[in-house]
Order: structure tokens, then sequence, then C-alpha cells
């Protein structure tokens, strides 16, 4: 609304160069870089690959950028695994948000489930126009 | 040309993903009032759940987890219907390069190891890390590796059918009883034992061990129809 | 206490998972079971509006958790109001499609009313729950099986459709997860009473950030202008119940997500540009579309989406008037146009291509059918005296009360456009001579298809003649949305007083 | 029980019986069809008061319904030619297709007219327009005739009027919150100055559309020609009228209400003026009698709607009075085409010839119309006529009047063409077979002939409701002032007494031909139209002599230059390109799933650059 | 007011004084155009021994009612009109029909018989009587035009539409032709064509068209035309007599104004050729037309 993102985007180097110090800092751009690129190359590969295929492996990339985000967000600097062994009930403050880390699990599960009917569709479809590129299954339009 | 668009767009969209989530003000102040600190110390004392991302799984988001397996049972039986045909022929199934001996036998050797891996992930899956998906996942790629050594072995679909579809039930009829016993659906009714337990967790464990079977069951199933389509 | 909510969702799970076994043992059950399913589930949710309308809304917790914590669902008389609608809708459908088709063999059958009833039971999901990552789960239930459903019939064109729903799909559900993200990461909950009462805390731009991905992935759902791309070619594709169970059940969950979001997760004030403008374009770009289409059902599908622009411009406006109109165009296109989609397919029911040019005088035929679908498209064009016009009234007179004379304006000359292909349809049907050529021959509609298609003509009817006794529903749904202070209350105080 | 609401369910009753009982037999739909009709009119013409109103309450707006005087003039007409068109219906439609639904649909838009008249509320006269708009829409279609275009079209300016009246109505409902029009009329002071210019404007739009102004006349020949005739005498006598009602409301209660108001007047006075000129002269080129008769309507229309825009009292008299002489004549005229069509097969002039010995009575009652609708004294029209021009004379337009005598002048072009080709001329053999229309078709036609004589004569008796309905729009009482029970008076005190002239003229006329017709009748015989001498020869039997194809071929010489450019090719090509148009933009769904993926991400681009303006 | 023997005995005398002047001025006609080209042509009482030719003649054949009923038609017109029309000033002569009508009537009782013979024709079914009818319509189409806009204008000029009162008007402010002049302009112009004399007789052209509507008709149908035409001649110039040059005092003053009025379309037909339709009614469009306007206008300045 008010902010514009000029502003963000010519203080975003800045603030990455003096936070770069801290590692923290570094694993946590790290970690949101890495899925920002994977969510990127996933997009490329469904908005040009022409081969079905192509394009479900770039949805699953996408996918997987994405899961890396949702666990990104749920990491604290220096913590631990979010279970109890015994002696460590009090180490409540240093474990990891285990919030993202169940939401990741059904989020996969569920990716997991759309890849397999896009790959039992890719089937169908090949049996029905023997031919795998997209442009060229176009029957339906307009 | 189109290539050059697109990477164009991706730049821009990059740009702003960057901006948003690069910049060190995302997620500045992300424990205030946030739900985490409860489960973490609601899992041990309502509970008595050693691992809290399973607790959150199966209880305290229980019912995404329902939908989840819900997911997975529809694209189990949407891989069905999509690839429908008239008949199955079982044994038939394409394989590129037949199995060396070496795999074969190792496969002899290592399945029963692999059931019984996945058997104890999930069996465990309240006190140490993993549970119900990641087991059910493991016995699922014990599967897949007999398929790939032997051309002739075949699992019953309706074998496969009738576990998941009794872990369903299972599942359902659990958070049913929770329903009666304890006023909410997916209550944890039973008494939860002693931390660190194996008996402990109340049905959380009981829970998981069912999703462990239907997931066991219905990725072999994904898995099985997929190996007999004949492209 | 006739039942709880949460038996809206257990039950139909339970069904679709206990259905393969009882397959086994009886062939039958696999028609009948969904069909009582889905009877109950009509039931319990028509008696749970009934009490909510006399008492309170309903607010139900599970396991045991108060809602900040555990996910909750909520059963107020909005709700109430498109639940029923929704599993009322599922049972015509499914009365419908009893042996319908492919639905005489018994595989098909039984993953054909599984998918259905999960269809119903998520979109019944995504209606009343109340934790915006339990809503992402059930969207993609609905996503799934209504991609299984696109791609039932073999050896058609129905995987294309299927597939480009579901690259759309999962997609949206990819910028769906980005904003539960953000969400999340922002004010560290997922409940969304509680991001509701948070939300003025969070960083305004990443609150915008996070209600464009919204928008995003729940816009396929919604069949909002740029992503609607799937939406011709699966109503096409689908067997013509489903057809109808898209634009009568699925169409509105995401519709009422997506105004869930607007109006109570972000808590915006006032009219709602955004929803103006994609509603205005979808709505001309769909029914100009539209209007020079040779395919029957592709006609209805865009017509179905030109109507859910209207919709969202008509919440756009942000006033209770607004929001009434909405709902009321909601109702009336749940009913409508599942009532044209159902007879529509009688009548193209002997061909795969659905030309329009197909069923030329088969009014001389099937002239039952043939009345039925005329009905539908003059209420669904808003003539009266039948049900489309009073939504159509309302609808403007609330654009009236902004003095929004533009998009009267614009609203009323696109319908003209509604009306010209509507009609060429009805003067196909009824005033051309059938001819062996390039007509096919008719087909004999099966018993419980014309009683499904008998209740929902008289629906129309009933509205059509005595709009009042709809109206007060409504009313009653409009306020629960535009309250949303009182919705934060009704969920976060039950959670206090749940003793732990 | 309120008699309004008695008729009304007397009506659903009948259409209900008219439909299902008639799918068992045609006898028992003819008798409840006639019924239905007969009882209702009685019912409104003994027990219908127009001081009675009912009220009652949908969706929260209150709605009233309840009969006006001005209301009252109209129903006379509705009902009166309801009952003879039906009685003429059930014979001529005999045969026909799918007999069931026309009566059931006629009944319909007989109620929905009624409909129309008695409610008081803009949404309940909203809701009936819409039910009539779409009833004669079936009712034009039903031929299976040139369906695509002629329907669509009428569809189409049905529905442009309809919503440009739902949104002033809306408008109104919204700014005042009563959708009364005694409300609105009341109201309308407060309403913002563009405002004032708008919701006219629209309701205008609204009513010309079916009363087929100019710019929105398109319609009329291609429905009117293609419904069923017995429907078309309805639908040009009676539905038309509607618009003319809601023109009379509009432009007395509102128009004058609006500060310098007067030029809407004044536009829609030169509308109706130009409208009749142009409708004359398509009229006359016409070779199908009902195309012909469809113009012509248009033309007697704008007569119509120029005396209802003057407004002056002797203009408003002239325009309804016309009103009602319009739905006699002209509904005779097309009941006569229906009766020639049904017995030779065909409307068309060049083909049918010499059918007075055949069908003589069909000829009497086309020739009085025919001299009504030519405005010849001393039939009806002519009344209608003479005050109308008094009336322009009176409030200076000089140059309006001028129109009008031109296009009245023209229409004796077609009158004689409609005679002439049907009746007169050349016997040919192929028509020696014809018979004289049924006597259930050809009483009505009389009956109606003779209507339009008597009204000629005593246009008092329909001048009594007119009158009251102006004084209810708040006209001073017209009665000794512009007209008598068989006088006639304009501004200036000139008047014309129809009695004596009219006793002189059957005098003189039937003098002259007592003595043509006996002087030496015993030893003069009859001999067919072949029988003379054609510049010295006598033609064959078999020899076509019949001159009817170019009829009026130097008259269009002259008038070409007018004739050339017709408003229909312009609305034509408009649609086609908007069709074009809208052709090219759905390609945007190219059928390839990665296209739609890419829309994606251009439109998540889109609102993250614009969100600063779209939230 | 009256009686009604009187009544009739009035109508009875009108009509003969009109048949006689008409039938005279025919006549006269047919003589001075003989004169002008240069051949001694028939006596100026011709007509009277044609008009008893006509009438004592045997009629073989007719061809139905129409035929009959056409020239009654044609006479109802002429004799009305005639009625209609005062003959002399303020009531010399009987006030037969004067204050029952006034010039809007008497515009369409004029049309009245030219429909009503058309219908007649059209009875007969001879080719050449249709076409000569439809050349007649169209050309009255034409000339009517700017005889109404003159009308218009002096009715509208004078607040009136009574023939009668115009009269009066004349008493004070002398002949209408020169107060007004352009109406009587576009008025004369008009009588040119309502006359049917050349270059407008295209309609009846004797030659080509067998003469038109009147073939077909001989014995009393032709006679009932005759008479019925020169008491319609009368009828017209009595009428402009009465309009432009302020009405007579007595018989002889109308004749003397009349055949004065008769004299512009005899001597305007015996030098000009025949027009095809068109040209008729484009003539009558242009200038003619261009003085009604005029004359319009003029009534809208005063």
């Amino acid at each position: 609304m008010q902010e514009c993102t000029a502003v963000r985007s010519c203080n975003l180097g800045i603030k990455t160069l003096y936070f770069s110090m801290d590692t923290t800092e570094l694993i946590r751009i790290g970690v949101y870089g890495t899925s920002i690129l994977l969510i990127l190359i996933g997009l490329y590969a469904v908005l040009t690959k022409r081969s079905l295929i192509k394009i479900i492996i770039g949805l699953s990339i996408i996918d997987g950028g994405i899961h890396l985000l949702l666990i990104g967000i749920g990491y604290i600097k220096n913590g631990t695994a979010p279970i109890f062994s015994p002696g460590s009930e009090n180490a409540v403050a240093r474990m990891v948000d285990p919030v993202p880390q169940a939401l990741v699990l059904t989020a996969i599960v569920i990716g997991f489930g759309v890849t397999a009917v896009a790959l039992s569709l890719v089937i169908r479809l090949y049996r029905h126009h023997n031919t795998l590129k997209i442009d060229e299954i176009k029957n339906l339009k307009w | 040309m189109k290539k050059a668009i697109v990477i164009f767009l991706l730049a821009v969209f990059g740009f702003f993903l960057a901006v948003t989530f690069l910049d060190p003000e995302f997620e500045i102040d992300r424990n205030r009032n946030g739900v985490k600190n409860v489960y973490l110390e609601k899992t041990v004392s309502e509970l008595g759940t050693a691992n809290t991302v399973t607790a959150i799984v199966v209880n305290f988001r229980g019912f995404d987890t329902l939908g989840e397996v819900t997911v997975l049972f529809l694209a189990a039986t949407a891989l069905g219907s999509i690839l429908f045909k008239k008949r199955h022929h079982i044994g038939d199934r394409t394989v590129l390069i037949p199995a060396s001996s070496i795999v074969s036998a190792g496969a002899k050797l290592i399945f029963p190891a692999i059931i019984l891996l996945g058997a104890y992930v999930f069996i465990h899956g309240h006190l140490t890390p993993g549970g119900g998906f990641q087991g059910g996942t493991i016995i699922a790629t014990g599967f897949l590796l007999m398929l790939i050594a032997y051309r002739d072995f075949s699992i019953s679909h309706n074998i496969l059918s009738v576990i998941e579809s009794f872990a369903g039930i299972g599942f359902v009829v659990f958070g049913l009883l929770g329903f009666m016993n304890g006023g909410t659906f997916l209550q944890n009714f039973m008494g939860t034992g002693v931390l660190n337990d194996l008996i402990s967790g109340g049905v959380i464990p009981i829970i998981y061990i069912l999703v462990g079977f239907k997931v066991a069951a219905e990725l072999t199933g994904l898995i099985y129809t997929i190996l007999h389509e004949k492209g | 206490m006739v039942g709880s909510p949460v038996l809206l969702i257990a039950i139909p799970l339970l069904a679709a998972f206990l259905i393969p076994l009882l397959g086994m043992v009886w062939k039958e059950s696999v028609r009948i079971i969904p069909g009582l399913v889905l009877a109950y589930l009509t039931f319990l949710s028509a008696s749970l509006y009934i009490e909510v309308i006399n008492t309170d809304t309903i607010v139900e917790i599970i396991a045991g958790w108060r809602p900040p914590w555990g996910i909750n669902l909520v059963f107020s008389p909005l709700t109430g109001f498109l639940t029923t609608i929704m599993t009322f809708m599922g049972f015509i459908v499914w009365l419908y499609s009893y042996r319908f088709k492919r639905n005489v063999e018994f595989e098909a059958a039984k993953k054909y009313f599984i998918f259905l009833m999960l269809l119903v039971a998520g979109s019944v999901g995504i209606v009343i729950t109340g934790d915006i990552f339990n809503q992402f789960v059930f969207i993609e239930i609905v996503g799934i099986s209504a991609y299984a459903l696109t791609a039932f019939y073999t050896g058609r064109d129905s995987a294309e459709a299927a597939f480009k729903y579901l690259i759309m799909g999962s997609l949206s559900a990819s910028a769906l997860l980005i904003a539960i993200i953000i969400i999340y990461s922002q004010l560290g909950t997922l409940n969304m009473a509680q991001i509701a009462a948070n939300i003025d805390n969070m960083n305004p731009y990443y609150r915008i950030i996070a209600m464009i991905f919204f928008i995003i992935g729940i816009g396929v759902e919604a069949e909002i202008f740029p992503l609607n791309g799937w939406a011709p070619d699966a109503y096409t594709e689908a067997p013509g119940p489903v057809g109808g169970a898209f634009s009568g059940i699925v169409a509105k969950a995401g519709i009422y997500a997506m105004v869930r979001m607007m109006f109570t997760l972000f808590d915006i004030e006032g009219p709602m540009k955004i929803l103006i403008v994609i509603g205005l374009i979808t709505l001309i770009v769909a029914e100009t579309s539209a209007l020079r289409q040779e395919k029957l059902k592709r006609m209805l599908a865009y017509s179905s989406i030109g109507q859910m622009g209207l919709v969202l411009v008509a919440f756009g406006m942000g006033t209770k008037a607004g929001v009434f109109a909405a709902l009321f165009l909601m109702l009336n296109h749940a009913i409508t146009k599942p009532m044209l989609f159902l007879s529509g397919s009688f009548l193209t029911f002997n061909t795969t291509e659905k030309y329009i040019k197909q069923i030329t005088g088969m009014a001389k035929k099937m002239p039952v059918v043939s009345i039925i679908f005329v009905l539908g498209a003059l209420a669904i064009t808003g003539f009266p005296p039948f049900s489309g016009f009073w939504s159509k009234m309302a609808f403007l007179s609330a654009a009236a009360d902004e003095n929004l004379l533009f998009i009267m304006a614009t609203i009323l000359i696109i319908s003209i456009f509604e009306v010209v292909y509507y009609f060429r349809v009805i003067n196909r049907l009824f005033f051309f001579e059938y001819d062996d050529k390039i007509s096919i021959e008719p087909h004999k509609p099966g018993f419980n298809g014309m009683i499904a298609l008998f209740v929902l003509a008289f629906i129309v009817l009933m509205i059509g003649f005595y709009p009042s006794s709809v109206t007060g529903f409504i009313d009653l749904a409009a306020d629960d949305l535009m309250n949303t202070h009182q919705y934060i209350d009704k969920v976060l105080q039950l959670g206090q007083t749940i003793i732990q | 029980m309120e008699t309004i609401l008695t008729i009304f369910i007397i009506f659903i009753a009948g259409i209900a019986g008219t439909y299902f009982l008639g799918k068992l037999n045609g006898i028992l739909r003819s008798v409840i069809f006639i019924a239905t009709l007969l009882v209702t009119s009685w019912l409104f013409f003994t027990a219908v008061s127009p001081d009675v109103i009912i009220e009652f309450e949908v969706m929260g707006i209150m709605l009233s319904w309840g009969l006006t005087p001005l209301a009252y003039v109209f129903a006379i007409i509705v009902f009166g030619l309801s009952i003879i068109i039906g009685i003429y219906a059930v014979k001529a439609m005999e045969g026909q297709r799918s007999l069931n639904f026309f009566f059931a649909n006629f009944l319909i838009s007989v109620m929905a007219m009624f409909g129309i008249l008695i409610s008081n509320d803009l949404i309940s006269f909203f809701i009936f327009w819409e039910i009539m708009s779409w009833s004669s829409y079936f009712m034009v279609v039903l031929n299976h005739k040139d369906v695509q275009r002629s329907g669509i079209t009428y569809i189409i300016f049905c529905v442009i009027g309809a919503y440009a009246m739902m949104m002033a109505i809306m408008i109104i409902y919204s700014s005042t919150g009563s959708v009364m029009i005694g409300d609105f009329i009341s109201n309308f002071h407060a309403f913002s100055p563009d405002m004032k210019w708008l919701l006219p404007i629209l309701l205008l739009i609204g009513f010309a559309s079916k009363a087929a102004l100019m710019p929105m006349h398109v319609w009329a020949p291609g429905a009117y020609s293609n419904s069923p005739m017995s429907y078309t005498a309805l639908f040009s006598g009676a539905l038309s009228k509607m618009g003319v009602y809601g023109m009379v409301l509009v432009m007395i209660m509102i128009v004058q209400q609006i500060p310098d108001g007067y030029w809407i007047k004044e536009v829609i006075a030169w509308l109706g003026g130009i409208t009749s000129a142009i409708g004359t002269l398509w009229a006359i080129k016409q070779d199908d009698a009902k195309r012909m008769l469809a113009y012509s309507s248009v033309a007697q229309l704008g007569y119509i709607i120029v005396g209802v825009a003057i407004g002056t009292p002797l203009a408003m008299l002239a325009g309804l009075f016309l009103a009602v002489m319009h739905g006699i004549f002209k509904s005779t005229l097309f009941m006569v085409v229906g009766a020639i069509e049904r017995q030779t097969g065909t409307s068309n002039f060049t083909e049918v010839t010499g059918l007075i010995r055949k069908m003589p009575w069909t000829f009497l009652a086309a020739l009085m119309s025919i001299i009504a609708l030519a405005g010849i004294p001393p039939l009806g029209g002519f009344i209608g006529k003479w005050m109308l021009y008094e009336s322009l004379m009176g409030s200076n337009h000089y140059l309006l009047i001028i129109v009008i005598f031109f296009s009245s002048t023209a229409a004796f072009l077609y009158c004689y063409k409609f005679l002439f080709g049907f009746f007169l001329g050349q016997e040919e053999k192929e028509w020696s077979h014809v018979k004289e229309a049924p006597a259930l078709m050809v009483v009505p036609m009389v009956l109606m002939a003779i209507f339009s004589f008597v009204l000629g004569v005593f246009p008092g008796l329909i001048l009594k409701p007119i009158n009251e309905g102006m004084q209810f729009l708040g006209y001073v009482s017209t009665d000794n002032r512009f007209w008598e029970m068989s006088m006639i008076f304009n501004d200036w005190g000139n008047q014309v007494v129809m009695e004596p002239i009219v006793y002189t003229i059957f005098a003189i006329f039937l003098f002259f031909l007592i003595f043509l017709t006996l002087k030496g009748y015993k030893n003069t015989r009859y001999v067919t139209t072949k029988d003379i001498s054609s510049s010295g020869e006598i033609p064959r039997e078999d020899e076509n002599f019949t001159f009817i194809t170019g009829f009026m071929q130097p008259f269009f010489r002259a008038v070409a230059p007018v004739m050339k450019r017709q408003i229909d090719k312009y609305y034509n090509s408009f649609g086609k390109g908007l069709e074009a148009l809208f052709d090219f933009t759905r390609r945007i769904y190219n059928g390839n799933g990665q296209t739609y993926a890419l829309y994606f991400v251009i439109f998540v681009i889109l609102l993250l650059m614009f969100r600063d303006s779209l939230f | 007011m009256e009686s009604v023997g009187y009544y009739i005995l009035g109508v009875i005398v009108t009509i003969i004084v009109a048949f006689t002047v008409g039938l005279t001025y025919m006549g006269l006609n047919r003589k001075i155009t003989a004169r002008v080209q240069n051949r001694k042509g028939p006596p100026f009482y011709q007509n009277f021994i044609d008009a008893y030719k006509l009438a004592s003649k045997e009629t073989a054949i007719h061809h139905g009612f129409m035929q009959h009923a056409g020239p009654a038609f044609l006479m109802v017109a002429s004799i009305m009109s005639v009625l209609i029309i005062p003959v002399l000033n303020d009531g010399k002569w009987f006030p037969n029909l004067n204050f029952n009508g006034d010039l809007i009537f008497l515009l369409y009782i004029m049309v009245f018989g030219p429909l009503g013979m058309a219908l007649g024709a059209g009875q007969t079914g001879n080719p050449n009587s249709a076409i000569g009818v439809t050349r007649g319509l169209s050309q009255m189409v034409g000339f009517e035009i700017p005889w109404v806009m003159a009308l218009v204008a002096l009715m509208m000029q004078y607040q009136t539409t009574s023939l009668v009162d115009l009269m009066t008007v004349q008493q004070t402010t002398g002949w209408l032709m020169f107060s007004s002049p352009f109406a009587f302009l576009a008025a004369v112009l008009a009588m040119l064509g309502m006359f049917r004399y050349s270059p407008f007789d295209i309609v009846g052209a004797p030659t080509e068209l067998a003469s038109g509507p009147a073939s077909e008709n001989g014995g009393k149908y032709l006679f009932t035309m005759m008479s019925s035409g020169s008491i319609f001649a009368f009828a017209k110039l009595t009428l402009y007599v009465d309009l432009f040059m302020g009405g007579a005092d007595n018989l002889i003053e109308l004749l003397v104004k009349t055949f004065t009025i008769y004299l512009i379309p005899m001597l305007y037909g015996m030098v000009s050729p025949r027009y095809r339709t068109e040209q008729a009614i484009r003539y009558f469009w242009g200038w003619p037309l261009f003085f009604g306007f005029l004359a319009l206008v003029h009534a809208m300045v005063f």
C-alpha cells in the first residue's frame, strides 16, 4: 500500500551486505535464495519446455522450492529438532518451529499425489495423441 | 523469442520474490503470540509425545492429515480411473533391462530389512523423527525394488485396496471415537503414558501406524499400476 | 444438537474408504451408498442451518484444541447457506448421474461416485473450515477429484482438458502455499480468526503480497479471467453432470474462499477495486467468447464463468446490498446452471462433439427436457418471472445505491449478448425443423434424471414467483459476511471457554 | 375477492387449461380459450372500477395494482381486440403447428398487457413488460420462418429497451426508495439535473423500442410479418400501444417537469414524423402484404407518437384516438391478410390477384379499413388525422405538418396497392378455386370495419373515456371544447360536423350507384376481366395480363435518393463487426496449456506491479 | 336553420350551375386550343352534346361492383366539394354545407374521388388503367405538397381553417393573392397538376394508354366521369377564387374571376410538352415547393 518497492529494493543490497557478517543471515539468504531460484527454474521449465514430462518436472521443482521456503521460515538461530529426548525437556526455547515441518510433510504428500495424477494423464495423452509435445495437443480451443 | 520473454518475466517475478523474502524485515517477529510455543509445551504436558512434529501432524492438525490421506487415496483411485482398461495383464510389464542376478539376489536379501525399517519408522513415529508417511514410503520402496528385480513379482490389487480401506476407515473411526468420548473429532481420548515410552501418546501412534499402512499400500498400488501401464 | 459440522467431512471420507470394501461384496452399493451419504449430508446441513439461524453460530473445534491452536470449523449463517446449497446440488447430481453413461460399469461407477462424493466433501470443507492451511488441503482434495472427473471419459480429449486444469491447479496451489508461508512467517498462526484479529499489526507490504498470492491461488478455482483457460475445456469434456457440479459446487467454493479472504482475513473496508476490475474483465471476456460458440457445453461454460465475474463484481461493491445481491446470484446460478448442464447433456446425449447445430429441432423429440432447458435459459438471462430476474434486480439496485452507473450500463450491455446466444440456442431447439442429416437421434431420458430436472425447475419457479422464500436466509448470510468482528469474537471467545 | 385478481386467476387457469387440456382435444382448447377471453373481458367491462388499489410486498418492495383512467383507455383496446381477434384466431389457426402453445401464449400476452396497464409501480410494470416481450418473441419465431434473423433482431431490441428501462427503474428505486410511479412523479423535481435528463431518456428508449420509433424500428417488419397473422393483429394493434402508453406517461408526467424539457418533446415529435415518412415510403416498396402492413404500422405509430409528444390537449386527443383507430383498422387489415393467406396460400401481391368476386366480404372489410387508414372521411381515421393537423397548426409546427401530410398522402399509394393487388385487377385462372373465408373469420373482420365506421361518425363514443384518461393526466376536460358526440373543433373554434356530411355522402353515393347499376341493367351482362379493349385486341384466357410488379415505379424514380440508404444495413454491419471482434478476442483461449501458465505468471506480475493502485 | 327541402333545393341548383359552367369552360378550352393550333375546332357547346350522347348510350358489358362504385365515388367527391365550398360571398348563394366542413376536410374529400375512380378502374382489369392510376397517384403526391403548404401558410397566418372565415378576412385585407403572394404562386403551380392538362396529362394519356383510368368505361360511366369532372373543375376554380381573389359578390363576377384562373392551366398547357411522371413530381418539388416554403416563412414571420 504505502511502501513502494523501489525504496525496498534499493536498500535491499545494502542491508544484505550489512547483515552478511552474520552467519544466520547468510544461511537465511542462502536458503531463501535457493528456494526462489528453484521456483524460477521450475517456472521456466513449465513455460518453455514443450515436453509434458518436463513440464511436470518443472512443477515438482516449483513444489520443491516452496517446500524449502516453508522449512526455511521455521529456522531459528542454532536451534534443535523439536523432539523431546530424556533430559532436554526444558530446551523449548532452542527448538525450531515444528509447525512448518508438519505443514511441509502434508504439502509434500499432496504434491506427490498431484504428480502421480499428472503422470497418469500424460500416459493417457500419449495414448490418445501419440505425442508429448504440449503445443500439438490443442484439440480444445476458443 | 518466447524464451527471452519468459526469462524477462521470470526476472521481474524473481525480483519481486527476492524483495519479499530476502528482506531482513521478513519474519522479524514471527514468534510473537505464535502457536508454536503452545504446541511445544502442550506436546509434553498434554499429549505425552516426544516428537512435536508428530503431535502436530496427528493431533493438533490431525484434520489436515486426514485430508492428506484422502488426497493420497484420491490419487490412487484417480490413477485407476484415468488409466482404466478393461482387464489388467498381470505379469507382462515392460522392463527395459532384465535385472541382473546380483540385483535379484540382493533384493531378496534386503527386502525384509527394508520392510522392517519402514515398520520401525512408523511405529516409533511419536518418539523419533519420522512417522507414518516416511515409514510407508520406505515400505513402498521395498516393493518397488522387488517389482524391479522380478518380472513376475505381483501383488494382489484386492489386498492392497483392502488394506488401504481398512487403514482409512480406522483413521476416521478413531476420529469418531474421539468425537464420542472426548466431545471433539480426533480428540486424544486415551491416557497418555509416560513420555518416551513406546506405548504412550494415546491414539497418536495408533493413527500413525494406520497412516503408515495406508501410505505403504497406496504408494505400492501407484507404482504397480503405473508399471503395468503400456504407453 | 442434531449432529456436528465435522460429520459433514468425516462421513463422506468414511464412506469413500468404505466403498471399495463393500463393492467387493455388493456391487450396487458403489452407486447406492454415495447417494445415501449425500442425502444424509443434505439433511444434516439443512437441519444444522436451521438451528444456526435460530440460535447462534456453531464453532466446532477439532482434537480438543481451542481455535488459535487446533483447527476449527465455523458453521455460520453464511457457511451454512452455502453448505446446504452444495450438498443439495451434490445429491441432485448424484441422482442425475445414477447409471449415467459409463456409470453402468462397476469399476467406473465406483470411482466416479467416490470422486463426486469427495468433490462435495472438499467443497464443503473449503467453506466451513476456519484454518487457511486446512483450506489449502481441501482445495487440493477438490482439485484432484476434479481432475479425475474431468478425465473420466476415455477415448476423447478429456485427458487434455484435465491436464490443463492440473497445470493451472498446481501452480495455484504453489501460490497459495506462498501466501500461507508469508502469513505464517508474519503472524505465526494459521487460524483465520486470529489472522483477522492481528492483520493490522502485519507489515502492510507483506499484507498486500500475501493478498495477491491468495487471489491467484484461489482464482483458479474461482475462474477469474486470466486463470480460467482450463474452465471451458474441463466443462466441455467432463461428463454432463460433472459440469453441473463444477459450476454449481466447485466454483461457488472458490468464490467463497476468495470472498472470505478479502472480507474477513484481510478485513478490507469499503469497495474493493481489485474484485470489481477482475470481475468485469472476466464477465466481458467470457460472455463475448460465448457469443460465437459452436459447442453447447462450451457456451454454457463461458456463461458460467461470466456469472462468476458478475458475482465478483457484486461482492466487490463491498456493501451489504452488494453482498446480498452476490449471494442471491450465487444461489440462482447454483440452481440454474446445473439445470442447463443436465438438460443440455440429455439433449446432446448421443454426440461427443456437442455441437449446437446437432440439437436442431430437438424439441419435437424431447419436449420436456427442452422446455426445462428454455426455463433455465430464461432464468439465467434474467427474464421475469423466473429466479434470475430478482437477483439481477438486486444487483442493479445495489450498484445504483453506490451510484456505479458505468458498471450498471456495462453489465446490461453484456447481458444483451447473453440473451442473444441463449436465444439462438432456443431457436435452434424449438423453432427449427428436425432434420436427420445434422441432428442427432434423441435419447430417452432416464427416470432419475427427469426427477432431478423437475426438482430444479420447481425451485427456479418457486424463487421466481415467491422470492421472499429465500431472501430472508440470504439476508442473514450477508450480515454474517459483513460482520468480521463478530466472526473473530465468536471463534476466539469460544476458544477461551474450552477447558483444556 | 378483488376483480383484478379474479381476472388474473381466470387468465392463469385459462392458460393452463388451454395448454394441457388442449393436448386432449382441439374443440376443448378452443372453448376454453374463447371462454377465458369472454369471461375476462366481461369482468373487465362490467366489474372493474378504476379506483381500487391492491398493495402487497415482494422482497421488501411495496407493489400496488390498480387501474388508472388512462390505462382504462388502453385496456379497452386490449380487451376489445383480444376477444375479436381470439374468435378469428380459433378458425384461422386450425391446421397450424403447435396450437396449444399458440393459444396459451396468446393468453399470456393478453394477461401481460393487462398487467402492464394495472401496475401502479415500476417493478411489476417491468415484470409484465418482460413477460410480454418473451411471449411475443415466441410468437414471432413460431412459424419457423427466418427465425435467426428477424427473431434475434426483435429480441435484441426488446432487451435493449427493457434494460434501459430497468436501469432507470433501479436508479429511481435506489434514490427515492420507492418504486411507485406516483412517488417518482412527485419526487422527480428532487433529482439532480443530469439525472433529470438521464431518466426520461432511458425510459423513452425503453418505450420507443416497443413503439417502433425511428432508430429502433428495424425489428418491426420482420417481427410483424413472421408471426402468425392472427397474432400480428394483436401485436400491431394492442401490443405496440403499450409503448405508446408508457410514452404518454413519461411525456406528460416527467418531461413536463424538466426545465426546458421542451426540446425532448420536439425531438420525439420529429422522430415520430420522420418515422411516419420513412415507414410509408418503405411500405409502398414492399411486394408482400405482411411487410407492407408492418411498415405501415410503423408509420401510423409515428403519427400517434407525434400527437403524444406535442402534448397539447388536442394533440393528445388525436394521439389516443389514433391509437384506438389504428388498433381497429390495422388489426382488421392483418386479419384480412391472414384470411387471404389461408385461402390462397400466399400473401404476395405479385402472385394473387382479382379476389374481389371470390371473397367479397373480406374485400368489404379491407375496403373500409383502407379508407379509415387513408384518413378519408367519413371513416374514423379522418377524425384522428384532422385533430392531429389541427393540433399541429395550433402549436405552430409549420414543417412537421408538411412531413405528416406528405406521409399520409403517400399512404394512398400503398392503400391502393393493397386493394388492387389482392382484390382488383385480372382474375387469373389459378385463383379460380378460391372460396370466401369461413364465417368465423369474416364476421370479426366485418365487425371491426363497422366499428371503424361508427367511430368515424360518432367519435364521441371513444373520445369520452379518452377525455377521462386525459383528466387523470391533468388536462382540463376537453368535452364540448374540442369534441362532441359527432362534432370536432380545433383551437380556433372551426368545427367539422360529421352527421349531415355522412348523410349527404351516402345519399349521393347511393343515388349514383343505383343510377349506374340499374340504368339499362337488363341488357348489360357481366364479362370476365379478360374481355377488355386492350388497345384493340382481346387477350387469350391463358395470357397473364396482370400489372402489379414494379407498381408505383415512377414514384420511386422520383424519391430514389431518399430510399438509397436504409438504417438496417448499418445495424447489420455493426452487429457483424462486433461478432467478428469477439470471434477474434476469444482466441486468447488458444488451447495451449503452456500459454495459460504464461497468463498465470503475467497476471501475478501485473498484480504485483499495480498493487498500489489496485488495493 | 333552413328546412330539408330548402337544403335539397340548394344542392340541386348548385350542382346544375356547376355542371353547366364546368362543361362550358371545357368546351371553351377545346375551342381556344384549336384556335391557337390554327384549327377550327368544335363549337363550345360540343361537350353538352357529348354528355347527352353518352348518357343516352346503351352499355352492354360491366366488370362488377367496383366499376359501378368507382364513378359514384368520383361523383361523391366532386359534389361534396362543391357543396362545401361557398359559391358567393357571405351566403348570397345557398350555404349548403359550408359551415360543416373546413379546408382540411376539403383536402381529404378532394382526394377521395381519384382514389374511388382508381378502384373502379382497377376492377376493369385493364392494365392501362392500372398504369394510369399509378401515375396519377404518384403525381398527386407530387402536387399535393406545395398545395398543402400554401393552404397551411394561409390557415396559420389567419388562425383559421374555415374557408368562410378566410373570405371574411379578405373583406378587410384585400385579396390574399397580393397579401400573401408566395402561397398564391405555390397554389397556382399545384393547380396545374390538379387540372391534369398538358404537361401533366400523362395520367390519361389518350394515345398510348387508351386514356388511362377512363378506358373500359363508356356510356353511363363515362358520362358520370365527365359530369363529375366538370363539377369538380367548377369547384376547384371557385375554391381558388374564394381563397385568393376575395370571393365574388354575384355570378358574373364569379364567372369572370374563375375564367381568368382557368386560363392559367389552359394557356400553360398549350405551350408545353408532356412530362413523364417522375419529371412531373420533380417539377412540383422544385419551384412550387420553394414557394411553399417561402409562404410558410412568410406566415411564420407575420
